[in-house]
């Protein structure tokens, strides 16, 4: 307090705490907000309240036993898991996939990221205030891609369908026609919702320009996936490490500049988009021959360490495994992609309303199973 | 491709610049004094032709004698990628200096490596538990900790 | 409805029973006007949103899930009522019925077809105006007395919305006055030969959009934005109470939807059916509008709410009356047919010139 | 806080977090057995009360047809719940498509999803400031049991440890198929309720949480 009387109307900051349970932060996630009126002054996040310890219980398991803990981390693309799980243990334990594999991993993991944007961008909307509309809309799409996994794996969320050395089972006879048919129909889904929102205003000023996220606040925080690229850093670790058999295919990285939450709303309907036209190319290449390599229920990888990670929906998802030539990991470490990816929240919100704050955040795209572990 | 950078070349480079700085090279990672930590993080982050500027993960390995903290780095400019290593030998209260005023990424990395290992990071801003509560007995992650 | 609604034309304003029995079937009548077509709209929002989210609605609650609203209504009203240890306990028990009230007090300058209404006050507009504004008082009793920091967000939105867009919707509304030469609503059914709509269309534009933000409807729903605040100023009221302030959430849009249909939508006017069927029928059609709109739009935000009000609909409701003014004092004979077109081209000019040159919100303050 | 280093303010963010802590080392050391089934010890009570079968009926229809949800997904299970409510599965049929962001205001309390220590109390917050009549559904196997995390250091085994539950759905994750026929059970069960109980002369088997305001207001 200064000394001097101050005939200015005196404000003072408040504290909001947001979460665990609030309607928008997509799970459990929880913010003490300083507010000036509707002002965000400063966040401070915490987390913790979905931890349940699974680098730990990784440790307790087999190698093959801990695919199911990788689906519950990031559950909204679960496929996505499993595949950067096994891409680290293959890379450990130096196992070949065969090609049918591989391709089979593609399709799905292209799959899982159409399923992850579709809530992405639902969610988002629904953060802005449209009531589940564009929510419901995306979410009948995912619908029909649960039916896909259905036939393949008979999982509809929690997939644990990729092996280590392959996947679980072969395709079934009837998945590839009816993957043929969605194609072109998801496609069509996709234009005509991009045209609704397109021309919508109060979208246009809800998100345009709305948390800015510099490019080099972004690299520096080690931020990566849609949201990176929304600001103008095109890095893809299908093109720039590519693991699978992703060299094969012919896509593009969209990108933006802006580095608003518009820009990752579009640059994820874009990956959609790409997403569709890889599954078009994968129909049309699956060869034949074994699905998974011959690796035992229980391996021992030799002694050492191994990273391997993917391209996940969100970003780079890697594990890093160490090995002491036992049947279950030394050590587990998950780099989590939406665990990251808030780093750079604070310095997006602040000196935006409360209600960008929602929207902000939502445009991150995070997954609290993934951000706790 | 993401190529990772070969333990002799790193050496090569750094030994110039720290002379004593690197204690093991590995097959692939390259083990550092824990004291020249920081400097040799703002070396291989500015320096012409490394420019590793995007940090991949920290994390950090309990080996019973020691502490192994790993620090992955990417270059998105020449796409390669490094891995450092440094060790704290004593299990009370282990220390490693705090990489969080180069890479705002390792922030929050560090607050999980402390709260789930017990390493404290000298010189991060809020070295605060960030998955457990305040109070929580121990910290989960090292191997002789059990409920 | 029906025998409600016929013995309402059996009795005119100057019944003999005398004042006092007049106001007595009136109020009833108001009553379960309001209720009624709460529950119907309630259950039109419900199946009409699920059907605009590929969905059903309710439909296992009695035939076509009609008794939907019904059953919502007993279980809330059945429900625990819980005072939060920290609320200022009056003014929480208080803010409900502040807050309901003035929602009733606005049917009774609504006629409900020639001459049935409780009283046509020579001011009738000024008193809607008026009134309508005093649930603000109420919402902004139940932001402060329930001792939460949700509640108090959501309220000084709400008080913000309010002040702002009382402007732009009276300034409307006389554009309409102008042309009726009367404040007085019967006169205002009476004088729509042609529906004011089209004689009015940026009039009506300005109020429609006003009237939703004055009670919030989405795309202005800021004060009880479920992805932000929670349930906004009523997130600490349960049971009975927050059954009120439901029923004025619902109650507010019919009143509207009211004084739209009287003063734009030429009343209860209308051939061959009933004119209070005509009333009620228009009403609802207004109120689908503000469904669709729900179901469509995202939400504004704050400043921008502040934005459309004073940037936008202020100068395009003061170019709407002066347009009007010109037109009744220059040519005050001429038919209203040559009006609708030039005041049509006029909207036309006007939104999209305005569209062009307003920016909503001024975004990201220095922090 | 770093907003004004002038002013002093009352949350002092550590010492905040080190009351939160103390409040889930309490809540840990005080859940031992788990909460039986609330029909189980409400149905002494019962007995005495005044049938009114006509009322009963009305009411107990009125109640089940609009079980309004809290909201409440910690994890993977709410991916189903989200389907639940959404196009294929549609809830909205059940009138339970609106959900209260507010607990005040919600019947149901679906808990999709694990749950851990550090969210306890905040689950037996919301539940605490339900309005009776209330009820909970735990689903998926984290809810019951704690599931393939029940060995984890930090999670609960089964939201019965925290809050009485109803009805348990099974799965990980259940489909909506049986989430609906959960929500169709728990109709069942409050159909078959006679009378409003009197709840405050029952022995409640929920402590009250430690207030941290009272406290402050001690000192």
């Amino acid at each position: 307090m200064t000394t001097t009387q101050e005939i200015s109307l005196q404000t003072e900051p408040f504290v909001l705490n947001m979460g665990p349970l609030h309607p928008s932060t997509h799970g459990v996630y929880r913010m003490r907000v300083t507010l000036d009126g509707e002002v965000v002054l400063d966040i401070e996040p915490m987390f913790g309240y979905l931890h349940r310890g699974i680098e730990k219980l990784m440790e307790e398991r087999t190698y093959t036993g801990c695919i199911p803990l990788t689906d519950r981390l990031d559950y909204a693309s679960a496929m996505g898991n499993n595949l950067a799980y096994c891409v680290a243990v293959e890379k450990l334990a130096k196992i070949r996939v065969p090609e049918r594999g591989e391709y089979i991993r593609v399709i799905t993991a292209e799959m899982i990221r159409i399923a992850n944007h579709c809530l992405a961008v639902g969610s988002m909307l629904n953060d802005a205030g449209a009531l589940g509309t564009p929510f419901f809309y995306l979410w009948n799409e995912r619908e029909k891609l649960y039916d896909l996994f259905e036939m393949l794996c008979g999982q509809r969320v929690l997939h644990n369908y990729i092996r280590i050395g392959g996947v679980s089972q072969d395709l079934p006879d009837e998945f590839l026609p009816a993957l043929e048919k969605f194609v072109p129909q998801l496609h069509k889904f996709i234009n005509e919702f991009e045209f609704f929102l397109k021309q919508n205003e109060i979208l246009i000023a809800r998100a345009q320009g709305v948390g800015v996220l510099p490019k080099d606040v972004a690299l520096n925080c080690g931020i990566s996936g849609p949201l990176a690229r929304a600001s103008g850093i095109k890095r893809d670790l299908r093109k720039d490490d590519p693991y699978s058999v992703y060299d094969r295919f012919e896509f593009d990285i969209p990108t933006a500049e802006n580095g608003d939450c518009y820009d990752r709303y579009r640059v994820r309907m874009e990956e959609m988009k790409q997403s569709l036209h890889i599954i078009d190319q994968a129909i049309k290449k699956v060869p034949g021959g074994p699905f998974r390599a011959k690796v035992p229920q229980i391996i021992r990888p030799p002694a050492g360490e191994a990273y391997g990670h993917i391209e996940g929906p969100k970003g780079e998802l890697g594990f890093y495994l160490v090995s002491d030539n036992s049947i279950a990991p030394y050590r587990c470490h998950i780099r989590s992609t939406s665990f990251i990816n808030l780093t750079a929240l604070r310095q997006m919100v602040k000196g935006w309303k409360i209600a960008d704050l929602i929207v902000i955040f939502g445009s991150i795209d995070i997954t609290m199973g993934e951000v706790d572990r | 491709m993401t190529t990772a950078l070969s333990a002799k070349e790193i050496v090569s480079k750094l030994s110039a610049e720290f002379p004593d700085a690197v204690k093991e090279a590995g097959a692939d990672s390259v083990l550092v004094k824990s004291a020249s930590l920081p400097a040799v993080t703002e070396y291989l982050k500015t320096a012409d032709g490394l420019k590793f500027d995007y940090i991949n993960y920290i994390t950090a390995i309990d080996y019973y004698d020691y502490f192994e903290v790993v620090y992955m780095m990417t270059s998105t400019e020449y796409n390669r990628s490094v891995t450092l290593k440094t060790r704290c030998e004593t299990r009370n209260r282990p220390t490693v200096p705090s990489l969080a005023g180069i890479y705002q990424g390792a922030d929050w990395q560090e607050r999980e490596v402390y709260d789930l290992m017990g390493i404290t990071f000298k010189g991060h801003p809020n070295m605060k538990r960030v998955f457990l509560w305040e109070g929580f007995d121990g910290h989960p992650l090292r191997k002789d900790w059990n409920k | 409805m029906n025998a409600v609604s016929y013995a309402a034309q059996a009795v005119p304003a100057d019944w003999p029973g005398g004042y006092w029995w007049h106001w007595l079937f009136y109020t009833v009548v108001i009553i379960v006007f309001v209720l009624v077509m709460v529950m119907g709209a309630i259950y039109i929002e419900r199946r009409g949103m699920g059907r605009m989210q590929l969905r059903y609605g309710p439909n296992r609650t009695g035939p076509f899930g009609l008794l939907q609203p019904v059953a919502d209504a007993l279980k809330v009203l059945l429900k625990e009522n819980i005072v939060p240890n920290v609320a200022d306990k009056i003014v929480h028990w208080l803010a409900p019925v502040i807050a309901f009230t003035p929602v009733l007090l606005i049917f009774a300058v609504i006629p409900f077809q020639n001459g049935a209404l409780l009283t046509d006050l020579n001011i009738g507009i000024l008193f809607i105006v008026a009134v309508s504004s005093i649930s603000t008082v109420g919402v902004f009793m139940a932001g402060w007395g329930s001792g939460n920091k949700y509640s108090l967000l959501g309220a000084m939105r709400n008080v913000a919305a309010v002040v702002s867009y009382e402007i732009p919707m009276v300034l409307a509304i006389i554009g309409v006055v102008i042309f009726t030469g009367s404040l007085s609503t019967g006169a205002i059914v009476d004088a729509q030969d042609i529906p004011f709509i089209l004689v009015q269309p940026l009039g009506f534009l300005i109020f429609f959009i006003a009237a939703s933000a004055e009670i919030n409807r989405s795309p202005f729903d800021l004060m009880e934005a479920d992805s932000e605040l929670t349930a906004g100023f009523h997130t600490e009221y349960s049971g009975m109470k927050f059954a009120m302030f439901y029923l004025v959430e619902y109650a507010e849009a019919i009143a509207m939807s009211a004084i739209i249909t009287t003063i734009f939508l030429s009343g209860w006017r209308g051939p061959w059916l009933p004119p209070w069927l005509w009333f009620i029928i228009k009403t609802i059609i207004v109120f689908f509008v503000m469904v669709w709109t729900r179901a469509t739009l995202p939400r504004v935000r704050i400043d921008q709410l502040m934005a459309l009000a004073w940037k936008f609909l202020f100068p395009a409701a003061v170019i709407n009356l002066f347009v009007s003014a010109i037109e009744v004092l220059v040519w005050p004979d001429i038919s209203q047919w040559i009006f609708v077109g030039v005041n049509i081209a006029v909207a036309v000019i006007a939104i999209g010139v305005g569209t062009k040159m307003f920016k909503p919100g001024w975004g990201k303050v220095a922090v | 806080m770093e907003i004004d280093e002038n002013k002093e303010y009352i949350y002092d963010s550590y010492q905040l977090d080190c009351d939160e802590g103390k409040i889930i080392e309490q809540m840990k050391a005080s859940t031992k057995k788990s909460i039986p089934d609330p029909a189980d010890w409400i149905d002494a009570d019962l007995k005495r009360n005044i049938v009114l079968t006509s009322l009963d009926w009305v009411i107990d229809w009125a109640r089940r047809s609009s079980l309004w949800t809290a909201i409440c997904y910690p994890a993977c299970c709410g991916m189903e719940w989200m389907a639940t409510l959404a196009p294929r599965f549609d809830g909205s049929r059940f009138g339970m498509e609106i959900m209260r962001a507010s607990p005040r205001q919600a019947d149901l309390l679906i808990t999709a999803g694990t749950l851990t220590w550090k969210m306890a109390p905040n689950v037996r917050r919301i539940y605490n400031q339900m309005a009776e009549p209330k009820w909970v559904i735990a689903m998926g196997a984290c809810g019951i049991s704690g599931g393939i995390f029940r060995s984890g250091y930090n999670v609960v085994p089964g939201y019965n440890k925290i809050i009485p539950v109803d009805v348990y759905v099974p799965g990980c994750p259940p489909r909506p198929e049986a989430l609906l026929y959960g929500i169709q059970q728990l109709q069942k069960k409050i159909g078959r309720a006679k009378a409003v109980p009197d709840l405050s002369e029952l022995p409640n088997p929920l402590n009250e949480l430690p207030n941290p305001l009272k406290k402050d207001k001690k000192k």
